[in-house]
Formats: C-alpha cells, structure tokens, sequence
C-alpha cells in the first residue's frame, strides 16, 4: 500500500466522522487512528465505520481516567485489515454516574465486552438488557474493580463463597456435573440440551479462570513484569500474548527493536504454534476415541517441547520476552539443533497424518460435521483457523505483518466446507508452514543485538498491537502510564470464535459435539466471558466440560 | 487402606483458574515419552472414581464451590496434588481480587467446613514438567523421597 | 506441500501399527532414568548467602512476588518461597553481586508446604541518630567498597540524613529552627 | 467315576483359572495397546490392583443404593454363572442345552443394561440407550447364528459340538459369533455407551469405590465369557474331545484377546446412528453367505 493511499483512506474517515461531528479532535500514530466524539454521537461515529467503511469491531473497552482528567472513558476499536488500519473511537463518560449508549444494536459483537466494562469499571449502557459476565455470583454490586480507587486485592467477603452451591437442576445429585466434566482441561462447560441424541440448543457457561490479569497488570507490576504476566493469560499460545503486548508497549513508546530480536520471536511464535496445532490434532484425535493418534500425535510434539525448553528455557511460558527484545539468544549450535529436530518432525509428522487420515471414523465423523457456513463465518467475523476453514482468507501474519513475518514466504491454507475435517485440515497444514516458516527465519536470522539499549516509555500514549495466535488474532490495547500501563486490554481470538458454535451445533448429533466445540480450539484462559442464549424446550440437559485450548 | 492406593493410582484433573500450560503438562505426563501408566496413574473421568484430585491454578472465586464438591465427591481416602506454582502458592496472581490464592488457602476453607482430606503434595514448577508430576506420583507411592527442605540462612557479615 | 495432500494419499488403518512397530518403545524410564531435560532448562534458584547483600532487587524484579523482603527486630529476611516461583530468572539478571545462581532443580514436590521457603537472614545497620535499622551490614560494605567517599553519612538512615542535611542548610542560612 | 471326578477338577480349576486371569488378560490388552502408542505401559497385575484399590475406598452415598447394589451383584452373579455354566456344560454331558447358555446371557445383557437406568444419571442414561441399540441388534444376531448353529449341526449340546463335522457354512457362523463378541466387549468403534468425552464413561459414572470393583470385575468376566464362546464353536469340531476343545479355547483365550485390542487400537469410536446400521449391513452380508454355503454344500 502506498503512502498515497493511505492518506486517501485516512481522510475518507476522517471526512466522514467532521460530517457527523465538525468538532472531532483526531489523532494519527504508527497504524491507528484515534478520534474523540461525544458519547450523543457515538452511535452515529460507530454505524459510519462499521456499516459504511465496512470496518469490524476489535473490542472495546472502558477505562478508568479520573485521575487524569476526571472522566471515564470508553474505547471502541476498530480494525480495518484491507488497509491495515486501527480506529480508535474514544468517549467521555460522566465520572458521578457513568453511561454509555449502547452499540449493541449495530455491531452485534460488542455484547460481551460491553458487559465487561459494566463489571469491571460500572458502566451503564443504555437500550439494552444488562447482565453480570465477568465477576462471580456474590460480588458485590457497587465494587468494581477496575476503578483506579479499588485496590487490586480487595478481597470482598471470601467466607461467603462456599454458601454459593447451587444443587443441581436433574437428579444427578452430588456429581459435579459442569464445568469439570469429561474432557477435562478447562473449568468453562457449554449446557448441551438433547432431545434423544441431538443438540437442540447450546448454553456457553464461563468465566471460572478469570484472574484480574488486567488489573494486576494496571497496579502491583512494571513494564517488564506484565511480558511474563502476559504469557500466563494462556499456557499454550502465551508467547502471542507476550509478544502482541511487548509489540503494543514498543509502539506507544516508539521503541526500535532489533532485528534478531524480531526474528527470535517469530521462529519462537512458529514454534508455539507447531506444539499447538500438534496438541490440538492429538486431542481432536482422542475425542473421536481413536487413542493412537492422540499418544503419536503427542510423541512427535514432545520434540517440539524440548527443543522450545532449549531455544528458551522453558517447556511452555518462555519467558523470554521484553519490553524492547528478548532474553535468550539462538547460537549457531542451536540453530543447527533447531533444524535437525524440525527435519524430523516433519517427516514424522507427514507420516502420522497419513495414519490419522486413514481411520474410517476419523474422517466419517469429521465430514460434515458441525459445519460453519461462510456467510455465517463472516457475520460472526470468526478468526483463525476457523474462518480459514470456512473459506474467510485471513490471517495477520500476511495481511498485517509484524515481527519478521514480512521477510518469510508463506501460504495461507484455506478450506471451504466449513466443516470439522476442514479446521482439522487448515491445522494439519499449518504445521507444515509453520516449520516452513522457521527454516526461513533461521536462514536468514541476522545479526546484531537482541535488546533496545536505554528506551523510555513516556505517559498517556495508547497503541494497539495485533498478532496471529494458533487459534486466530489476538488484539492488545495498551495507554502507557507511570511505570506500568495505565490501562491494559487483551482480546483473545477465541472470544470472537465462541459464538459460532451455537451455529455449529444445533442439529448436531450429540456424539459430535465435543469434536465440534473442540474445533474451534476454544482457549478460555484466554477468553473468560460467557455466551448467553436462551433456553428453550429441551428434554434432557446434559453438561459438557470441554476445555482445551484444546485441549 | 492406602497402601492399595499406591499401586493404582487414578487421577481426576481439575483447572481452577490456571492458564492450561499445566493442564497440558498433566495431559503430557500420559504420553509415550513419560507412560505415567506405567506407575499405575490413570487420568478418570468423575472425581468418584478417583484417589487423587490434581489441581492446577490459584482456585478463582468462580471455581471454588465447585472445586470443594468435586472433592467432597471423591471417596476416602483421598488425597490432592497441588500443581504449579499457582496451586501451591497462588503464583502470579496470588493476591488478586478473584483468587483465592492457592491450595492453602483451600485448605482452610475445607478445613472449616468439616470437609477431611488424607494428604495433600505440592508439587511447584511454572509451569509443572511431566517429570515433575512422575517425581510427586514417586513420593506419593513412598519408592522416592522428598528432597527440599526448608532453609534459613544467616548471611554473616 | 500443498499439491501432496496428506488428506488425498492412500493409506490404511494399519499405517499406524507400521508407524509403532517403526518408532519402538520410546518412554523415559523416569525416575528410574534420566529425565528429558535439556542444559537450557530454567529451574529454581540459588541464593549464596556467602555473596548476598540482601539489597532487595531481585524482590522487585520478581513478577510472582515469590521473593518478599521482610524486616523484623533489626534483621532484614530475603524469604524465597519455592511454591510460588514462576522460574523466569528475572532476578538472576537484576542481582548486582551475582548472589543468584540457577539450577535445574524441578524435583520440589513435597508434603509440606513449609519445606518451600528458602530464607537468608541480614543483619542490619543501626542509624547513629535515630536508631532505626535500614540497611543491611553487608549493603553498606558494598556501598563503601563501590563508592567510597559515602563514609562519612552511609551510618544514617534516608530520613535522618535528609535531616541533617536540611538543617545545615537552614543552620547556613541563619536560621535557628530545627527541621522536623 | 473317575472321568467324572477329573471332570469335576477340570471344572473347578478352569473356572478358578479364569476367575484370577481375567484381570491380568485386561492389564495384557493395556499393555498391547501401549505397545502401539509406543510407550510401556502398565505392570500385569495393574488391573489387580486397580480393583483390591477400588474394594479399600469408602463407599459413599448414592442414589437408589438399593437397586444399584441389586443389580450390580445380580450381574456379576450372573457373569460369574454364566461362565461357570459353559465351561460345565462343555465337560458334563448333561443339561448342558445351547438354549440354557442363550437364556442365561439373555438375562445377564438385561442386567448389564438395565443397570445404569436404575442409577438415575444423565449421562450414565445416554449411555445405556446407546447400549441397548447396539445390544438389540447384536443380541438378535446372536440368537439367530445361535439358532442356525443347531439347525446346521443337528446337535443342541455344547459337548456334542466337538464330535460334529465343521461345514463352510459353520465356520461363517463362528466368524459371525466373533463379531458378536468384539462388539459385546465395547472396544472401538463399538464403545459409543462408555465414550467419555462427551458421557463420561456413561454406564459407569454414578459408580464408585467397592461398586465400580464390582462392575469393572463383573465386565471383564462378561467379556471372557464372549470370547470364550466363539473360540470353542470354531475349534470345538476340530479336536474331537470336549476336554482338549475347552483347553485349547482357554489357551487361545489370550491370544484372542491380545488380538482384539490391537484390532482397538486402530480404530476410533463410531456414532450411536452409525455402528447399529454398519453392524446390521455386515451381519446382513455374512447371514446370507451362510444360508448360501449352506444350500451349496448340503
């Protein structure tokens, strides 16, 4: 895209939100624009740039900013990928009582994070049914926690917990049904309701892991603690999370990171996503019953796990990231180590896939099942390999390049049936890229430092960073602040995933539904919101625990 | 009585709030290049099946009533395995509004709700090698013995 | 790659038995052997008490809060609890005498939480004024050694020196009231 | 006198055998199948101890304790009986009647069925529905090859079986009565009622400590006896003594076993809509060679 361009698109929206309102004060920086509106035309600004620029919605977020200039102020990003740009609509919100209209209506994706901010910051949005997502039953009503005169421990009426044990709605008595059922993993659970054996509708019960990442990034740490704080949002794609927020902390503060650090990151990003996708394969194959594939699929990962503990130190979390760089260096000898275990990955992996693919009831039961149309993908604005299963060409290592992807050449696998073999598919491929991907970048790892020297990190500028995890972008939203963020917002691709499932699952034989939810390899760490439908004639309510960031 | 236990260890696995790199961890423990079968673990499906709960991450607000009934559900004698550094002590986010922070505190809880436990091993690691999951079965089945101790040093000027 | 689709080529369900009867067995008889580990693997640190000065940078370093900075009757404590380590050496590269050392220790599990914490014990200064303890004996060896002219007024605390130095100021200026 | 009294000690030590080598035949199939996950897996006696474990827990409480405990000892009973019948009814030339054998199975499948119904458990009932659809169609299968086998050998004895002349016809009807056995041991694909991703181990769930002993005991047993039984139908014409045809079958017994869960391994686990139809076509397919061989060969 040429300069010129650039400036064109840059005055079509900047043109078109003075025609809304001539007053608005905007703001260009590295990729994003940056305007403020009155909270009376936000929903005018926000129908320009969804329906008319065609742009989608990021996330949005609200923030505490009383103690700088007395208001709240609520954040809606918007993410334009053919021009590779970010939107930034900011709001001042009333500091005594806070309210906000709704964008529901018009970007329907705005639900849960909407939501959020009424927990977290008290927000109140108008014209639309208001419901508790994020803190547990028995919070109280009027703490939330992301104020800045909340501290991050406040640690309201602990006792009280155990009271909130709700018997069971069917006989099924003391078990533990729900959030720690079958296939383990991960505390979320999605309510199935079965007539016989066929989903008729779907409940996404969530937000056990949430861990106040945000506001402990906000208060009790620095710059350079929130990169390990950030790869503990998720165990299995936490390197994105690391990366995407050094990325967003480096652009607010205009940091210049060496080349080889760049390079680093991505051969270790690569890596990540071989142990994911390879994770993922063995667990997909476990839920079809078919144990080999998991145990092999694993044996071949287990490579990938030692030689990331010898790229950077560590099996998973790495550690390795900072503001300005990383920590580990990759020498010759590793690098010649690097390449010999990835040769025979591959072949390993080649070979493994040809056996997996080979079981009749592998590919029986992943044939049209759980189907994602491609109209509905894009409604959904569904990410990562699920969209690229779903014929949605997208991916933010090509169409918005960072780190060093822009030095590799790569495909993008997509696959048009939109059902489970095709996400399986898009997966399988990956892996291959992905190894691809490295031997490049090994290739042609250049020299120099892996650490910006002396860099500061000046107050109140805001970047948004964006960065391809396994399971699709992941979206970081940084305002810098005194010596750690002020404010600090993640978004994680399975949050913009979830809601697909409802589509894939209605209809569907029961059987399949763990592969299907699988499918989408929801990461709640991650995501930690909750889907909401509502319940209708159902028989039958069988709960189902799937975790997995696949797992 | 649990002396049988040692032979046939089985296993329910639960996240309370951890960031799932554990979690694949235990999963890894199973896997060809550790077989944690071979030892008699076995992962199960229903805490009413199992010996031993394994938990990973610091038990967030959310999960706790649910954690205490998957415990209450498991019959005696039980025992649980604290993974991680989140489990054992809260880890990253040991002070933060919606954690508890850790399986101590846990301990506490249970404690006053008449709720026994028969042993409880902590095993720390950030997160946990399968390794470090086998050496914690090995002291469990009593054929290894602990090898950290508490130290207090004195810095002699 | 892409023209050789794994999905597209022939294969049986017995591919898989050729693929095991090929691999073999391959589990690590651990504990019995090795574990898979390789020379890289960050596990828990070492503190030498011998080097030490117990300046607490690595507390502030430390993202997890695993090692905590207490002071009590006159003696600072450098408490690292093993429990709630995140292993990421942050505090290997803050510490400036090169006290922390890393190890490839991950066999810490135990029955009691108690034999997790590691702590070293600092005596500490006395300010020649107020009385307070504030530094340890070794930091201000260190301070000495690294700066030497700090003799002088290394034995006050922060407060009292600002003290002092603030009423010789006001003393300068002729005046006769004492800072408080 | 004597043969009877060596009869009797055949009985009894074969039964004793089998009662303690079961157990130790499922610890063989976890290792074979470890084998082809490349990796070691557990020690012979591990399903031994897995159940002395499951016998030193405590029992907790459980709705419906009484009929749970009811049919829960009723079936192992009855695996145990059945068992104890057939290896009988193999050496005693007396009302050892095929029909005896397909009455008792009859019932012990009920109880095996009924038995999750009575636990009143969501997924423990998804479980045992998917059961009782695979169970319909092998079941009637097994009547019917059952019923052709005395049709085609004119004989309504199991101890006459060996001293009988093994047609083609016969031998589909053995192959027939091995899938019937494969499918009734609920390995994959045919594991659809205790699939645990999506129903926990279904039939199982609600069990726990000495109860789930008692079934896991209980079902290995059931799952010797469907072994046991095809083994003896084909070889029994073979060897022409009913002792030496019971020894064979009990030596072959663990080969077959070995056999069947590496044949697990391969596969993955079916649909609840898709393993009864696939089922009834294979049946459908080997019930008409039969009849034809039959005809052909008569």
């Amino acid at each position: 895209m040429t300069k010129k361009s650039l400036d064109h698109v840059l005055k079509e929206y900047i043109d078109g939100i003075k025609s809304i309102y001539p007053k608005a004060d905007y703001l260009f920086s590295n990729d994003t624009l940056f305007i403020v509106v009155p909270k009376e035309k936000l929903r005018d600004v926000t129908e320009f740039i969804h329906n008319k620029m065609d742009c989608y919605l990021r996330t949005c977020l609200g923030s505490d900013e009383r103690p700088l200039l007395g208001h709240f102020a609520l954040y809606h990003i918007f993410g334009d990928d053919r021009n590779g740009l970010n939107i930034v609509v900011k709001t001042y919100l009333d500091p005594k009582k806070p309210v906000a209209p709704t964008i529901m209506d018009i970007v329907p994706a705005a639900d849960w994070c909407e939501m959020e901010a009424r927990d977290l910051l008290g927000i109140e949005f108008e014209g639309r049914k208001q419901y508790r997502l994020v803190l547990p039953v028995g919070w109280p009503d009027n703490l939330h926690p992301l104020r800045k005169d909340v501290p991050y421990n406040i640690r309201p009426r602990p006792s009280a917990v155990g009271e909130r044990i709700t018997p069971p709605k069917t006989a099924t008595a003391t078990i533990p049904v729900g959030p720690y059922h079958p296939a383990l993993h991960e505390p979320e659970y999605f309510e199935l309701y079965v007539e016989g054996e066929t989903v008729v509708d779907v409940k996404y019960r969530g937000f056990h892991v949430h861990r106040g990442i945000e506001k402990l990034g906000e208060s009790r740490m620095n710059y350079q603690q929130v990169n390990f704080l950030a790869e503990r949002i998720c165990g299995i794609c936490g390197f994105v999370h690391s990366t995407c927020y050094a990325q967003a902390v480096e652009k607010a503060a205009k940091i210049d990171v060496p080349e080889r650090a760049k390079f680093i990151r991505s051969i270790v990003l690569e890596i990540e996503r071989i142990h994911s996708h390879l994770l993922w394969i063995g667990v997909a194959a476990h839920l079809l019953g078919y144990d080999t594939g998991f145990m092999h699929a694993w044996r071949i990962r287990e490579h990938i796990m030692v030689l990331a503990e010898f790229l950077t130190g560590s099996r998973k979390t790495y550690g390795i990231n900072l503001v300005g760089g990383v920590r580990r260096d990759i020498n010759e000898d590793k690098k010649k180590q690097a390449i010999e275990v990835l040769d025979k990955v591959e072949k390993d992996y080649m070979e493994y896939l040809k056996a997996l693919l080979a079981v009749p009831e592998v590919k029986k039961r992943a044939t049209e099942t759980g189907i994602l149309p491609k109209e509905d993908a894009r409604k959904l604005s569904v990410v990562g390999p699920t969209a690229r299963g779903s014929g949605l060409d997208r991916d933010v290592r090509r169409d918005v390049p960072y780190a060093a992807y822009n030095y590799v050449d790569f495909n993008v696998p997509v696959y048009d049936s939109g059902d489970n073999l095709a996400r399986l598919l898009v997966r399988a491929d990956e892996v291959i890229e992905s190894i691809k991907i490295i031997r490049q970048l090994l290739d042609q790892l250049p020299k120099g430092p892996i650490m910006a020297e002396d860099f500061e990190i000046p107050e109140n500028r805001a970047a948004v960073s964006l960065a391809e995890a396994p399971r699709g972008e992941d979206i970081h939203y940084i305002i810098t602040g005194d010596g750690r963020p002020y404010r600090w917002k993640v978004r994680a691709p399975t949050y913009q995933n979830i809601p697909a499932l409802k589509v894939m699952l209605k209809g569907a034989p029961l059987a399949d539904a763990p592969l299907t939810i699988a499918s989408i390899d929801p990461c709640f760490s991650c995501t930690d919101r909750i889907y909401v439908i509502n319940e209708t004639s159902a028989r039958k309510i069988v709960r189902i625990g799937i975790g997995l960031c696949p797992g | 009585m649990s002396e049988y236990i040692k032979k046939s260890i089985w296993v329910f696995h639960l996240n309370t709030g951890s960031c799932n790199a554990c979690d694949i961890e235990i999963l890894d423990a199973l896997t060809p290049y550790f077989d944690a079968e071979r030892l008699g673990v076995k992962l199960v499906v229903s805490p009413r099946h199992a010996d031993a709960l394994l938990l990973t991450g610091p038990i967030t607000y959310e999960s706790l009533p649910k954690v205490i009934r998957a415990i209450e559900a498991v019959p005696r004698p039980r025992f649980i395995l604290a993974l991680g550094s989140c489990a054992v002590g809260g880890g990253i986010w040991h002070d933060t509004y919606s954690t508890i922070g850790g399986v101590p505190e846990l301990l506490k809880i249970l404690k006053n709700r008449g709720i026994e436990v028969d042993g409880v091993y902590y095993v720390p690691g950030c997160p946990i090698r399968p390794e470090a999951l086998i050496y914690a079965v090995g002291i469990l089945k009593g054929i290894l013995q602990k090898k950290v101790k508490m130290r207090v040093r004195k810095a002699i000027a | 790659m892409s023209e050789d689709k794994p999905a597209t080529s022939r294969s049986t369900i017995l591919k898989a038995l050729e693929i095991a009867l090929k691999t073999g067995r391959v589990t690590r008889k651990y504990p019995f052997a090795e574990p898979l580990i390789t020379d890289e693997f960050r596990g828990r640190i070492e503190i030498d008490e011998e080097k030490c000065i117990g300046c607490g940078a690595c507390v502030l370093a430390c993202p997890p809060n695993a090692l905590e900075l207490i002071e009590e009757n006159g003696q600072r404590m450098i408490k690292y609890f093993i429990g709630r380590c995140i292993y990421c050496w942050r505090c290997i590269d803050v510490c400036p005498v090169n006290a922390i050392r890393g190890t490839r220790d991950f066999e810490l599990a135990t029955d009691n939480i108690d034999d997790l914490v590691d702590i070293v014990v600092h005596d500490m200064v006395k300010c020649s004024s107020c009385g307070s303890a504030f530094m340890t004996i070794r930091q201000k060896i260190y301070v000495i050694k690294k700066a030497p002219l700090t003799e002088n007024y290394i034995d006050k605390d922060p407060k009292c020196r600002r003290e002092k130095t603030l009423n010789a100021l006001l003393k300068r200026r002729g005046g006769v009231m004492k800072y408080e | 006198m004597s043969l009877d009294f060596i009869n009797a000690g055949l009985v009894l030590s074969s039964i004793t055998t089998l009662l303690f080598i079961v157990p130790i035949l499922d610890s063989i199939e976890r290792k074979v199948k470890a084998a082809i996950h490349s990796r070691i897996g557990p020690p012979i006696l591990q399903t031994w101890y897995d159940i002395r474990k499951l016998f030193a827990k405590k029992l907790s409480v459980i709705p419906n304790p009484f009929h749970v405990v009811f049919f829960l000892f009723l079936y192992m009973m009855l695996s145990i009986m059945s068992i104890t019948y057939f290896i009988t009814a193999v050496l005693v030339p007396m009302w050892n009647s095929i029909m005896v054998l397909i009455i008792l199975i009859t019932i012990l499948q009920t109880t095996f069925i009924v038995l999750p119904f009575v636990t009143s458990n969501p997924f423990a009932i998804i479980g045992a529905t998917r059961e009782v659809l695979l169970v319909l169609v092998n079941e009637i299968v097994f009547f019917i090859a059952m019923a052709l086998l005395i049709f085609f050998s004119g004989e309504t004895y199991l101890s006459s079986l060996p001293y009988i002349h093994p047609t083609p016809a016969y031998l589909i009807l053995a192959a027939i009565l091995f899938i019937v056995g494969y499918v009734s041991c609920g390995r994959q694909p045919f594991d659809i009622a205790e699939a645990e991703p999506e129903i926990a181990s279904g039939i199982l769930v609600e069990l726990t400590g000495p109860l789930l002993g008692v079934f896991v005991y209980a079902n290995l047993v059931r799952r010797a006896l469907f072994k046991l039984i095809p083994v003896y139908v084909l070889i029994a014409p073979f060897t022409g003594s009913n002792m030496y045809a019971l020894i064979t079958s009990l030596i072959i017994l663990p080969i077959l076993w070995v056999i069947y869960a590496g044949l697990a391994a391969l596969f993955g686990r079916s649909r609840v809509d898709i393993a009864p139809v696939s089922l009834l076509k294979l049946y459908s397919i080997l019930f008409s060679i039969t009849i034809i061989l039959y005809l052909v060969f008569k």
